[in-house]
């Protein structure tokens, strides 16, 4: 019996455990995933994300002299790992949350909105989070998936100078709730521009697309749209260039447009093109920030390879914009330690212009943003990049250009009211500015 | 000929082409089912960790850099230059030799006489191991393998049979990977290669004995530990074979084990214990999910392919539930 | 030995008649045109020699094969095909000749197992389990007890049988079979592979049976001398084929069966 | 002398038959539930509720589950997931179409729906055995997940096909929804997951159970006993699946809140079941929370103390924690093939004897 009491004690004391940073510090906890079947995508936004804040302490001294920490808690991409790692880093005066994945996103968003704890999903998780009046404690700004469909739309009709009418698009979309997502959106494109719209699923890990790549040859569809993830991305792009498909022709979402997605394609992926929300490469005067302070002092979060790749990139960005909405919140509230609904009136009242940015050393890295309590989803603008394979580097191709609005805001007015009518919520007060 | 029949064709076609593949990973499960009777869920991972270690070695990467980075503070990555690919592909099988080893002497002398799904259960444990094994190894991200076999579309089929088509129908040749092609010479050769080693050596005599009766093998000085060391190498190598192929068509990364479960409709349908039933069984599963996909898939909404092949080896159960070439059950009072 | 035919006047009416039976598996005939009859309240045995289509004839009996001709008569009534355990609801228990006892349960379950045909409480009492279906359990567990003082196999009572040693697994396998309390109980070769003594208690055990619960027994056994002091009358295989029935005296004094079997008259 | 057994006779049969034959056995587990019931529910708090107490109790009732279909009756099964995914939309579907409903009839009701269709898959048992059985159980765990993701009946049409679970109450207190108090959840778990633990215990040490277990030893036997393996296998497969098909309903409603098929009833969620009731020991009730325990509460151990504990990089400790869980199975099944079960029994048995060691 002794044995077994201590067991418990153990085991008890060993689930108490957890990290406890020192109170004074601005809190960013990271639920990331290194590990299983992406774990090699969440590996590079977790490094950036992290790698971010360590330049903010190691230059500036923190967030406005507080330090801040970014505890990481791993989740491997499952749903269920997810909800335990929010529960054990909540206490710890948690600001905000990026779950990082659209299935955590959904358990979160009743549970933060509960805890009044900001969720920040950005480029994912529920789209018509967008609406601030509905959801007020998640973020998903600067763009969601229905804008990346818009302007994949919006670029293949620029392309076609215009006029998509009788054309065929095909959307390879990975079986899951997040590869559903840009369907609606672009039926309903498919109505007002006049194409033609197919769509093929592909099952969850998407080793073997022979089937839905055969299916494209044979129908010869002008462009094809991707929202893929994991190893489906690198087969897509293979079978992609072994059918010959016109690279050009072929534009996937941001989650589908990383080194990792198109390197393994070789030669064959010179020419597909992405979306993105954010500038691509290294040529920006932060990194050298970065080198100095971060990766040559040897605080990098990772081996330091990943620096200035696509999702090295965007975790970095996200660091930065819950840096500022921290720096916001703290001038809001004229106070350094924030709490974490503070921390939401700071997302909630986010403004970073040009300007800004180029303060931060990253000018034209991303649109301007400006997030109103109606609309937490920010301008929705996006960009297109494009992979040149011999120099294995991803160039913006396009503007930031804005998506199809219209369309947009009905869908999410429609898909929120529908959340906010099952949940019974009523929609919170805009008016007080 | 109208382009729809050809079509159906380049479905069979390329289903015969995706099938060799699902029978590259069913081989390594075959061999050791038969061997010892042990279902081998760890095959997948092992094919990962193969095609793992060999990128690593190709690309001289240094083993366990981040773990001795994480300890040390050090920075080291790489030795400066890797192997050829032929080297490294010998020193792979080395590796996968060892670690057969190790296993028999750490883990499976122990389990001798154990019920099979307790068995089942260790290799369960085993992939879990080297799954977090080789991570720690090589690092997660997605590595390229490049051994030098071509890929792409063929464009000779193509043109031969662009004519094929009745005149006026638009239509654009036959598609087949190159990749596919090469991939099934290899597996040809690894089939007709492990024939004649189990036909024509001693150690192959050994195997069949001790894949008839165990016991009946020892009792005539055959030595089931080292038989285990060799199947299991020989199922290393396999599994690296399939890591080879299977990594040049999408990369070498975690996925990559999770093909154990394309080649497990395969298993049931050709029977646990035979090699000519992995690969039947493989060509049966490729075109029968790519045919159904091709007809049907689209009208029910597609991506049908996961659930049909084990629908489809179901179906095959209902007539023969030992599997296609697998032993009869005699049932016995 | 004066104890055969002991119970001469207690058999009854015929309770089980086989008619002309024959069975065959792809080309091979198992049985061919086999006819006999248990009447109530005797033990009947089956001898023949290795391959002669005992264990088969058992089987059929049993419902675990199915004859292509002849019929099954049980209690008066012709049997249609049925399963196993349809056969065994009717009355018919067994043993088999290779012990087949679930080894993952005790000794005290495998007897309880037996009695499976008589217990009748639903699932839903089941799972509630206070109330009838606890009843039910202690009723049908006083008459296992009774079975496990008759066999004296009390101290193994929660013993997971896969432990025990052979003789007292075959002992077990006697109490499940008799735990149905069945109208006929067929038992295949019980006595194989046991010593003298082991032997000489299975053989009370198999007469007691019968004077006390007045069990028919339709028996399979190798060793000639317990077959003839045993049984009331006696069938005799061969081949398939049916060679003699009757009291073992005739028997064992029929020619075919001395040239067949026996080989040489047996004296006792 | 820690622990006797010696001196506690019995003197009914009924006696000699209850769950815990051993007095000190019975107060054990009777100070367990005491503690469970009266104790815990006042000191929880949101983490141990999400990480640790729920998901062991909903994966204790899949683990009962899966025990009476794997342990006892000798079907493996690997379409634990699509059950559980079944038992997750009917639950889903009953909430939304009934709001009224008492979460504990939407629970249950829902274990019956996916007994139901448990029984339709269960019917190739009966001609297949084994390893073949288990690779065409796993046709129904994809065929079910492919069903839910593709027909938009079953997550009511919503854009993405993820169901979120709307706060639902029992005898008014919510115990589904973000508002839903901790102890709520948790008692409401406790009571599913005890209730029908006994009501497991009960079925299988009845006329049922033996069933079971009598195919499972030796179905050829069993059947000429008398055993009707239609009956006992589809019995087997329903009420397994009734336990799984519950606990589906308890992870999506109560513990995770929403769901997608493809990622929550996901392949690895069957391996994940299978695993405990293994490791746990296969047959035994006992095992079922013990495998249960094992694989839920020792990751969380184990990545608290090497990411909390020793502040190593988190996809280190998340490597190194697949190498441990890996080995440590190898090593549990080398030391003790029949489970965590059967080690407490010898451990029993060993403190019984102490300080002796014959």
């Amino acid at each position: 019996m002794k044995l077994k009491t201590l067991t418990a004690a153990v085991v008890a004391a060993g689930l108490l455990v957890t990290s406890v940073p020192a109170l004074a510090d601005l809190n960013f906890p990271m639920l990331s995933y290194r590990t299983g079947a992406y774990g090699a995508n969440g590996a590079q936004f977790a490094d950036g994300y992290a790698d971010y804040f360590t330049l903010l302490n190691e230059r500036d001294g923190g967030i406005g002299g507080v330090k801040a920490v970014t505890p990481e808690c791993e989740t491997g991409y499952k749903t269920d790992k997810g909800v335990e790692c929010y529960e054990s880093t909540k206490g710890d005066g948690a600001l905000v949350y990026q779950p990082l994945s659209t299935g955590i996103t959904y358990q979160l968003i009743p549970k933060v909105t509960q805890d009044n704890i900001p969720m920040h999903t950005m480029g994912y998780g529920r789209t018509s989070a967008a609406n601030g009046k509905v959801f007020s404690n998640v973020f998903n700004y600067p763009a969601n998936y229905w804008d990346a469909a818009s302007v994949i739309v919006k670029h293949l009709s620029d392309v076609e100078k215009g006029d998509l009418k009788g054309k065929k698009i095909t959307l390879v979309y990975h079986n899951s709730a997040y590869g559903k997502e840009p369907i609606r959106t672009l039926e309903e494109l498919s109505k007002k521009h006049g194409f033609e719209l197919k769509l093929l699923p592909v099952d969850h890990p998407g080793q073997e697309q022979k089937s839905q790549w055969l299916q494209i040859r044979r129908e010869r569809p002008d462009f094809v749209i991707m929202y893929g993830w994991g190893v489906m991305n690198q087969v897509a792009i293979k079978e992609a260039a072994n059918i010959r498909f016109p690279m050009e022709n072929f534009v996937g979402v941001w989650w589908s447009g990383s080194e990792n997605d198109v390197i393994p394609a070789g030669e064959g992926a010179n020419g597909y093109k992405a979306v993105t929300f954010h500038g691509v490469g290294a040529d920006y005067p932060i990194f050298k920030d970065i080198a100095k302070h971060v990766k040559d002092a040897g605080k990098a979060a990772g081996d330091g390879s990943n620096i200035g790749k696509v999702l090295y990139n965007r975790g970095m960005y996200a660091a930065l914009l819950a840096a500022e909405a921290a720096a916001t919140a703290q001038k809001m509230h004229d106070t350094k330690d924030i709490t974490s609904a503070q921390m939401r009136d700071g997302m909630e009242n986010l403004k970073i212009d040009e300007a800004r940015m180029t303060e931060l050393g990253l000018p034209g890295f991303g649109p301007e943003i400006n997030v109103t309590c109606e609309n937490h989803g920010g301008p929705g603008l996006a960009a297109i990049q494009q992979w040149d394979a011999k120099a294995e580097q991803w160039k913006l191709i396009t503007e930031f250009v804005e998506s199809d609005r219209e369309i947009i805001d009905a869908l999410i007015a429609e898909d929120s009211a529908a959340y906010a009518k099952e949940n019974k919520i009523e929609d919170q007060d805009c008016s007080k500015g | 000929m109208s382009p729809d029949f050809l079509n159906v064709i380049e479905v069979i076609l390329n289903g015969l082409m995706a099938g060799i593949m699902y029978s590259l990973v069913a081989l390594g499960f075959v061999l050791i089912f038969k061997a010892s009777g042990i279902f081998n869920y760890a095959q997948g991972v092992m094919a990962l960790f193969a095609a793992l270690t060999l990128v690593g070695f190709q690309t001289g990467q240094v083993p366990f850099a981040h773990l001795i980075n994480a300890t040390f503070g050090t920075d080291v990555h790489h030795w400066g230059s890797g192997m050829n690919t032929f080297l490294a592909i010998l020193c792979t099988m080395a590796v996968m030799i060892l670690f057969a080893w190790l296993l028999e002497r750490i883990v499976l002398r122990h389990m001798v006489n154990q019920a099979p799904i307790i068995l089942f259960m260790t290799t369960i444990g085993l992939a879990y191991f080297m799954e977090g094994f080789g991570d720690l190894m090589w690092g997660a991200d997605i590595k390229n393998m490049d051994v030098g076999l071509p890929s792409g579309g063929s464009f000779w089929l193509e043109d031969v049979t662009k004519g094929w088509a009745s005149e006026g129908s638009e239509y654009y040749g036959m598609y087949i990977d190159v990749l596919d092609v090469w991939a099934a010479g290899i597996a040809i050769l690894l089939v007709i290669s492990l024939t004649l080693f189990s036909q024509y050596t001693k150690t192959g005599r050994a195997l069949r004995a001790v894949a008839d009766d165990h016991q009946a093998a020892m009792t005539v000085g055959i030595s089931l530990r080292s038989i285990w060391i060799i199947v299991w190498s020989i199922a290393g190598f396999v599994a690296l074979v399939a890591g080879i192929m299977w990594g040049s068509k999408s990369g070498v990364q975690f996925s990559l084990s999770l093909i154990a479960l394309k080649a497990l409709p395969v298993l049931i349908l050709g029977g646990f214990t035979s090699i000519p039933g992995a690969i039947i069984g493989g060509l049966i599963i490729g075109i029968g999910e790519k045919l159904f996909e091709y007809s049907l898939g689209g009208m029910i909404g597609g991506a049908t392919e996961n659930w049909f092949a084990y629908v489809l080896a179901l179906a095959f159960l209902m007539f023969r539930p030992q599997g296609l070439f697998g032993e009869k059950i005699i049932e016995r009072v | 030995m004066s104890e055969s035919n002991n119970n001469a006047g207690r058999t009854g009416e015929t309770l089980l008649e086989t008619k002309n039976i024959t069975l065959s598996f792809g080309g091979v005939k198992a049985l061919t045109d086999i006819s006999f009859d248990v009447k109530e309240g005797e033990i009947r045995a089956i001898i023949g020699p290795n391959g002669a289509g005992k264990s088969s004839m058992l089987n059929v009996i049993s419902g675990f094969y199915h004859p292509q001709q002849g019929e099954v008569w049980f209690r008066g009534e012709k049997r249609g095909p049925m399963k196993p355990y349809e056969v065994a609801r009717q009355g018919v228990a067994r043993t088999f000749q290779n012990i087949a006892l679930f080894k993952g349960m005790s000794t005290l379950d495998n007897l309880m197992t037996g009695r499976m045909t008589k217990m009748h409480t639903n699932i839903f009492w089941q799972a509630i389990w206070k109330g009838p279906a606890e009843r039910e359990e202690l009723e049908h567990r006083e008459r296992v007890e009774e079975i496990i003082d008759f066999l004296g196999i009390q101290s193994i009572r929660k013993t997971p049988v896969g432990r025990l040693p052979y003789g007292m697994q075959k002992r077990v396998e006697l109490g499940r079979a008799l735990a149905a309390d069945a109208k006929l109980l067929l038992l295949d070769e019980p006595m194989a592979g046991m010593n003298q003594e082991e032997k000489e208690d299975m053989c009370r055990f198999i007469l007691d049976m019968n004077d006390e619960f007045g069990t028919t027994i339709a028996l399979i056994e190798h060793d000639i001398g317990v077959v003839m002091d045993l049984s009331d009358r006696v069938v005799v295989l061969d081949y398939g084929c049916k060679l003699a029935d009757g009291v073992p005296d005739v028997v064992r004094n029929d020619q075919a069966v001395i040239d067949a079997y026996l080989g040489v008259s047996h004296e006792s | 002398m820690l622990y006797r057994e010696a001196g506690d006779f019995k003197t009914s049969y009924a006696a000699d038959q209850q769950t815990f034959p051993l007095k000190l056995d019975r107060w054990f587990v009777w100070g367990v539930l005491a503690f469970a019931f009266l104790v815990v529910p006042f000191f929880i708090n949101d983490y141990w509720e999400k990480s640790v107490l729920l998901p062991f109790l909903v994966w204790s009732m899949a683990a009962l589950g899966l025990n009476i279909l794997t342990g006892y009756c000798g079907q493996l099964s690997l379409g634990t997931g699509g059950f559980m995914a079944v038992g997750a939309y009917a639950s889903y579907k009953l909430m939304v179409a009934f709001p009224e409903l008492n979460m504990f009839v939407v629970v249950i009701t829902s274990g019956l729906i996916t007994a139901m269709v448990g029984i339709g898959f269960g019917l190739p048992s009966l001609r297949i055995k084994g390893f073949y059985l288990a690779v065409a159980t796993l046709a129904a765990q994809f065929f079910l997940v492919w069903l839910f993701n593709k027909v938009p009946w079953f997550y009511n049409y919503s854009a993405s096909g993820q169901i979120s679970a709307p706060e639902r109450t029992v005898f008014g207190v919510a115990v589904t929804g973000a508002a839903a108090p901790s102890w709520a959840t948790y008692l409401f778990c406790l009571v599913l997951v005890v209730v029908f633990a006994y009501v497991a215990r009960n079925l299988t040490r009845g006329r049922l159970g033996r069933s079971w277990m009598a195919i499972r030893d030796m179905d050829i036997a069993a059947e000429i006993i008398g055993v009707s393996p239609l009956k006992a296998k589809l019995s087997a497969f329903a009420i397994s699946s009734f336990y799984i098909g519950m606990s589906g309903a308890m992870l999506f409603a109560v513990y995770l809140g929403s769901a997608e098929p493809t990622e929550a009833f996901g392949i690895d969620k069957s391996f994940l079941v299978l695993f405990m009731v293994i490791v746990g020991g296969l047959g035994s009730i006992l095992g079922s929370f013990l495998g249960a325990a094992f694989l839920i509460l020792f990751p969380v151990l184990m990545k608290n103390i090497m990411v909390g504990g020793f502040g190593w990089p988190a996809d280190l400790a998340a490597h190194l924690e697949l190498v441990f869980i890996g080995g440590l199975i190898m090593l549990f099944l080398v030391v003790e093939p029949h489970g965590l079960a059967q080690f407490w029994r010898i451990t029993k048995e060993k403190l019984r004897l102490w300080p002796f060691p014959h």
